[in-house]
């Protein structure tokens, strides 16, 4: 039994949750070192009166705001192309991702012998980055 | 495109039927007969479309006379032709309508500028001295291009009013037979009021800041006399002025004439009060006027040191409360208390004027409390911030040893 | 079970004990310092506890004759009642069971709604439950004033 | 040998007193090897747990480090509920008072700066980890069949991170988290049909105010936890039943 199982991999209990705690530590000792030296933004209170300059969402929403901002170049389709286009595109995208097992059917799981969906997620990835860091110098 | 062309069908026929032209645009028949003259009078439609004048219906017969409507008398001088008015004539001629509070009426606009021009002295020279030379309406609102005041084109747009001015009273040939100075617009350029006006000075409202006008007068244009300065000047600077009159000094001026406002603080060339104004004897200081050792002299140098001290410390106070900002902390409430002590030394700085140094001393004392307060907070919280860090590096130790001692276990596992 | 018998396995179990003696001394010092910061963190500071203030004012014409008015002093609630002899302030607080004791005009009593304790205004237990005097605070009138707990 | 350990027990049972077992039973080893054992058997299911495996990986880095990322979302999320209690003992979710009592935490609590600065950051750091997390198993085809629905669980998770992301980002009242806000749900109304309803529904009303801010207020404490603690459940079920995918 014992060969077996060395075969099969290694015991969750205790090497694998020990792996766990290494990196669970780890990831703590990150946050402490956020948390103390650059403390979370403060701000002032909200005003409904007076909108900010630069208003930008959190990081991660930043891919989809310059989305929306992307899809305003084709109002020449109509004034309500844009909007649509833009907050439409990306619940298709989203959907797309969702239920991704359903339509990527093959059983092949190496990257390199199903290269339409591993250059699609490539370009997914590469895009969302290019488009965090526009968004954010925009 | 089409409105030209259409203008040009109409103006081929205006010349064949001058009566459908007139009946279209009353100016067309002034300009047909004028046009072949010289280019001025194009020039000078030109710049009137561009009125308010044209805007509200006031053309070219309005000021000058005659009768467009016929084309053998529009410029006889019976029928009322005035050709261009003498400069004498002008005044009256633009009170015609604009001291009419009849006609003024819609309009919703003063009908006063004539009586106050009267009182001026560009007036009395020109109505009662008949010197030509002076300022009449046009020369401040233009001739034909007259715009509203608050049209930023305008000449009379508070921006453009030192420029208008200077206009005349920087030529030195026009000022020659008056013996009066011609540098106010470079001395106002320089100043505080003037660097206020060009958008110059962040955070002041250029809008607020005063032209030529709002201490010489808009119409009633008249130097200011010797008690009207405190006046003048205090009629932004109420509090000033106040305290100004509970000085000795007001008793001096009243008997001896000085020391004004502008004694200290020149005229045209205004710039921002400092404390280097208790000390020196150059112009405007303490010490142009009071011997040295005399008490007067002493009770500037007191004041001084007392400004001196606070006004770093405020800064001091300022620097350490942005310190802090890392903390991550809320320091709106700390930069109110700073602002609030910054308001009491500027408090302060005004009730010099009364030269009482008892009363300077209690509100910087009050002034050095409330920064003492806001400095005691923000030495805690850097006395915070260092235990923040010195627990920051035992945890991140402990949590190292940790790791350590894990991957240590784990290679045991491995190994076993 | 049977490691007496084999001398290097005994040496490796004492030196994973030691280790593992070590990990959990760690992981107690982790606990004690990540416990300490929240009981810090829970413990309610001082300035979240209402004034501290050992006193009040309040106006006379607040408080008619024969009424009564529960005020809050030094964080804690006082009932106090004018009558034709004078001014009282007793803690309102039943010392049977804590609720708020009421003034009864007509038996000239402070009676407890929850268990009919009842009180006279120096505080004394007159009947119920109440095991404790109500305890009395200071009350001086000046002007049209009327302090409270104010020596 | 099994025979044998299990007789040995049997006459540990029969030695005990009554007294003795009550007290075992309220011990902490009372769940592992004390009589609540004998009758709920957690030992056994807890080792049989315990010694499944998990594989080694060969692909992307030899010590499969990066198998981790799932666990270490797991472990964030832990963070953010253990810091989210602490902070909601101080938060008050008004329009008025909601930027005064976070003022109040990070400049007058002990160690409120601390927390609110790990929940902050520990929740930026978990949406990178779920992403990253998301994109490895999309580049070694874990998600295939028999996994596919543990895909669906696990998308589930990432959007509901995303919507922990922005309810929580209006919490603090703060200008930016109120703009933020205000033109985040603003683009809801270019749904077509029902854009402008859901966006009235969202917020509670025509503007982002009092009502949103407590709808999002309890979909960040309440609804979002209880829904994610169902996804993670259902997640780590499936994981444990049809065990991690095989290295490629």
């Amino acid at each position: 039994m014992g060969k077996d199982e060395e075969i099969k991999g290694e015991p969750f209990f205790p090497n694998h949750v020990l792996k766990e705690i290494i990196i669970f530590l780890f990831i703590l000792g990150l946050i402490i070192t956020l948390a103390t030296f650059i403390p979370a933004p403060m701000g002032s209170k909200a005003d409904p009166f007076s909108t900010p300059e630069h208003i930008k969402p959190e990081w991660y929403f930043l891919a989809g705001y310059q989305l929306l901002k992307l899809a305003e170049k084709l109002d020449f389709l109509g004034a309500w192309a844009p909007k649509l286009i833009g907050v439409l595109g990306q619940g298709f995208i989203v959907a797309i991702i969702f239920f991704l097992p359903f339509i990527d059917r093959g059983s092949e799981r190496y990257p390199h012998k199903r290269p339409i969906v591993t250059t699609l997620g490539i370009l997914g990835v590469v895009s969302f980055i290019i488009l965090t860091v526009w968004g954010h110098y925009s | 495109m089409g409105k030209l062309i259409l203008k040009r069908v109409l103006l081929f026929f205006g010349l064949l039927l001058p009566v459908i032209a007139f009946a279209e645009e009353t100016e067309i028949s002034c300009v047909i007969c004028h046009s072949g003259l010289s280019g001025e009078i194009v020039a000078a439609v030109d710049q009137w479309k561009r009125s308010i004048h044209k805007s509200v219906g006031v053309s070219c017969p309005d000021c000058h006379g005659g009768n467009p409507d016929s084309m053998e008398n529009a410029m006889d001088k019976k029928a009322g032709f005035r050709g261009r008015p003498k400069i004498e004539d002008i005044p009256a001629l633009c009170a015609s309508c604009h001291a009419d509070v009849q006609k003024m009426r819609q309009y919703n606009i003063r009908v006063d500028q004539y009586a106050e021009y009267k009182s001026s002295v560009h007036g009395t020279l020109l109505l009662k001295k008949g010197d030509t030379n002076v300022a009449t309406c046009v020369s401040c609102h233009g001739k034909h291009e007259i715009r509203k005041k608050g049209d930023p084109l305008s000449t009379v747009y508070y921006a453009n009013v030192p420029e208008t001015c200077g206009k005349c009273h920087s030529d030195k040939q026009k000022m020659k037979p008056y013996g009066i100075p011609t540098d106010q617009l470079d001395d106002y350029k320089k100043s505080y009021h003037g660097q206020i006006l060009y958008g110059k000075i962040k955070g002041k409202n250029p809008a607020l800041a005063p032209n030529c006008a709002d201490c010489h007068g808009i119409h009633g244009a008249t130097p200011p006399g010797v008690e009207e300065v405190v006046n003048v000047c205090g009629n932004c600077h109420s509090k000033t002025a106040g305290y100004y009159r509970e000085s000795p000094h007001y008793l001096a001026m009243q008997e001896i004439g000085v020391p004004r406002c502008v004694d200290c603080h020149s005229n045209h060339n205004i710039q921002f009060p400092s404390v280097e104004m208790f000390t020196g004897k150059g112009e405007g200081r303490c010490g142009a006027c009071h011997e040295e050792g005399s008490l007067p002299l002493e009770t500037a140098k007191e004041m001084k040191e007392l400004f001196g001290k606070v006004i770093i410390s405020v800064e001091e106070g300022e620097r350490e409360v942005k310190e802090i900002r890392s903390s991550g902390r809320n320091i709106d409430e700390l930069l109110l208390d700073i602002d609030e002590a910054r308001g009491m030394v500027t408090e302060a700085i005004t009730v010099t004027h009364t030269l009482d140094p008892v009363k300077v001393k209690k509100l910087l004392d009050d002034s050095v409390k409330r920064l003492d307060e806001i400095s005691y907070v923000a030495k805690e919280v850097r006395k915070d911030i260092k235990i923040r860090h010195i627990a920051f590096l035992g945890i991140i130790t402990l949590i190292l040893i940790i790791v350590i001692l894990l991957l240590l276990k784990l290679r045991s596992l491995k190994y076993l | 079970m049977g490691e007496e018998k084999t001398d290097p396995s005994l040496l490796k179990s004492t030196r994973r004990s030691f280790l593992d003696i070590l990990i959990g001394l760690g992981f107690s010092v982790l606990g004690v310092l990540t416990f300490y910061p929240v009981i810090r963190y829970l413990w309610p500071s001082m300035n979240s506890g209402g004034t501290k203030e050992s006193g009040i004012t309040i106006s006379l014409t607040e408080l008619s004759t024969g009424k009564s008015k529960v005020v809050v002093v030094g964080g804690k609630p006082v009932i106090v009642v004018r009558t034709e002899v004078g001014v009282f302030a007793l803690s309102a607080v039943c010392t049977h069971l804590g609720c708020i004791v009421k003034w009864d005009g007509s038996l000239n009593r402070l009676i407890c709604p929850c268990h009919a304790a009842s009180f006279d205004l120096n505080g004394n237990v007159l009947g119920g439950p109440a095991p404790k005097p109500l305890s009395t605070l200071s009350t001086k009138v000046v002007r049209d004033s009327i302090l409270i707990g104010k020596a | 040998m099994h025979k044998e350990e299990k007789e040995l027990r049997k006459k540990d049972i029969e030695k005990r007193t009554l007294f003795r077992e009550l007290f075992d039973i309220f011990s902490l080893t009372g769940f592992l090897y004390g009589p609540l054992d004998e009758r709920l058997k957690f030992r056994d299911a807890l080792e049989k747990q315990l010694k499944k495996t998990t594989p080694h990986y060969r692909f992307f880095i030899e010590r499969n480090f990066l198998a981790c990322l799932g666990g270490i979302t797991f472990v964030l999320f832990l963070i953010q509920v253990a810091t989210g209690v602490l902070l909601l003992m101080y938060y008050r979710p008004t329009i008025a008072e909601a930027y005064n009592s976070i003022v109040e935490i990070t400049n007058n609590i002990h160690f409120g700066w601390l927390v609110r600065g790990m929940h902050h950051w520990a929740a930026n750091v978990m949406i990178i980890t779920v992403i990253l997390h998301m994109t490895r198993v999309f580049f070694v085809g874990a998600y295939k069949p028999p996994r596919d629905f543990n895909w669906l669980t696990g998308m589930t998770l990432l959007l509901l991170t995303f919507t922990f992301g922005f309810s929580g980002y209006l919490l603090p009242w703060s200008q930016i988290s109120y703009w933020a806000t205000t033109v985040g749900t603003d683009s809801i109304g270019a749904v077509p049909f029902i854009g402008e309803t859901l966006r009235y529904f969202v917020r509670g009303g025509p503007q982002v105010s009092q009502l949103a801010l407590t709808r999002f207020f309890a979909l960040h404490v309440v609804i979002l936890p209880g829904v994610a603690l169902f996804c993670l459940g259902l997640h780590f079920l499936m994981i444990r039943r049809q065990g991690i995918s095989e290295p490629l």
